[in-house]
């Protein structure tokens, strides 16, 4: 959707943020009283957090992941993650919606991503939750370098019939 | 018309990297090229970027665009390969 | 499933509590760290907060809730929980699973129920909250009282045909 | 066989409220007492809740029970409306 679309209300809404810290901490800092997703309305929060994985079995073939380093063309990505809020906001009548996405490199077990949605009941932020992250996966120009315990670095550029291994 | 022109085209991940670590290449093209002329010629002046280049999308002023869209004169070009985020 | 086919792994992997405390500090206190739901091979964390909501709509009726109240058989509830959360983590392959879910009065904007899930891939832990909401709201011995701000208290006892005006 | 005997069931929630406030009441019945039997016992004997009894499941020691389960003496019995959490 274009811009204009979004009223004042909606934009308030909206919590984007591409950044090279981790993100953990940015969501500690808020989750006791979560006012990012906060509203007096909202029956349903929902906080989904996209992790790096140790192991990756596909078929008989287990990889070992050292951690994963990723990369952004920020500007397009950061418009085009607040253009998939506001379409969420609207798709799933949602009351806030919250991506965060990290970059550079990211360690196992902490947060490439972190999606939050708050609504007033609890399968729009199911869905909500669901869309943004297929939608992100497949449309927002990020990626990712998976490096393993080998010392392999690859970059990940997912194609129909090759899927992404590392993905969440 | 056609005049000989420059098109600087953004490169990210995987084809940075087959461009030997460049953030971009220089595509010499012309006037009112489409998005897909403008691909092709990638590909050929650019051999180790064709590749990828067959799977990637292309923006114009942080944008998909489609395969006829005429690329403006100062616009922000980027080759979009698949992408990985999450 | 009974209680012998739940393995050591398996106990250590499920976390269950129902408490008359407020829920989010708890989860607060672990949250930066996450180890409720951290695993080296968990690519997805969610959580889901279940949240008392103010207005609800139905039809051209709005209601304003107060606050809730809820009791339980607790001894019956927690059992079912338990079972609940192992059930989760053999169908849907889950690291590890949190329920919690408070009792007596919860006001407006605090949590009653939070459930956590941690999968390797997200879809699972997405299925996983959704169908544990789904089956602690049909059988778990658990009861919520709806006090309106014009003082009518009310608990609800759902019908197939009225349903829970007030769920998540 | 079928020797007379009380059985006390737990109430909770609009249940304990139609009771007057009580967590509990005694109905009078016998040895081999099915679920479903039980339920109606309840229901004559305590008329106020009857409605909700209609709709209501048993648990017999913390488990919910099919209408021809025999209720065990020394168990604990409980009615259990339909349940609201979450």
């Amino acid at each position: 959707m274009p811009a204009q679309s979004t009223t004042d209300e909606d934009f308030d809404s909206v919590h984007v943020c591409l950044t090279d810290e981790p993100l953990e901490p940015m969501i500690a800092a808020t989750s006791s009283e979560e006012p990012w997703l906060a509203h007096p309305d909202a029956g349903a929060m929902l906080w989904f957090h996209g992790v790096t994985r140790r192991k990756t079995v596909q078929g008989d073939r287990v990889t070992v992941t050292k951690e994963l380093s990723y990369t952004a063309h920020r500007e397009m990505a950061v418009k085009q993650l607040k253009e998939l809020a506001h379409n969420a906001v609207q798709e799933f009548t949602l009351h806030r919606v919250v991506i965060l996405h990290r970059l550079g490199v990211v360690p196992i077990g902490q947060a490439s991503v972190i999606v939050g949605c708050s609504s007033s009941h609890r399968v729009a932020s199911l869905d909500a939750v669901a869309t943004i992250m297929d939608r992100l996966k497949k449309d927002v120009p990020i990626w990712k370098q998976e490096r393993f315990e080998s010392g392999d670095r690859q970059w990940i550029h997912p194609s129909p019939t090759t899927d992404d291994p590392t993905t969440h | 018309m056609n005049e000989p022109r420059t098109i600087e085209v953004l490169l990210f991940a995987g084809a940075s990297e087959a461009a030997d670590g460049a953030d971009r290449v220089i595509v010499r093209s012309h006037d009112h090229i489409t998005a897909s002329e403008l691909m092709k010629q990638l590909a050929d002046q650019h051999a180790a970027l064709a590749p990828l280049a067959r799977r990637s999308r292309l923006a114009i002023d942080q944008r998909y665009v489609s395969a006829d869209h005429v690329i403006p004169s100062g616009a922000e070009v980027a080759l979009i390969p698949p992408v990985s985020g999450g």
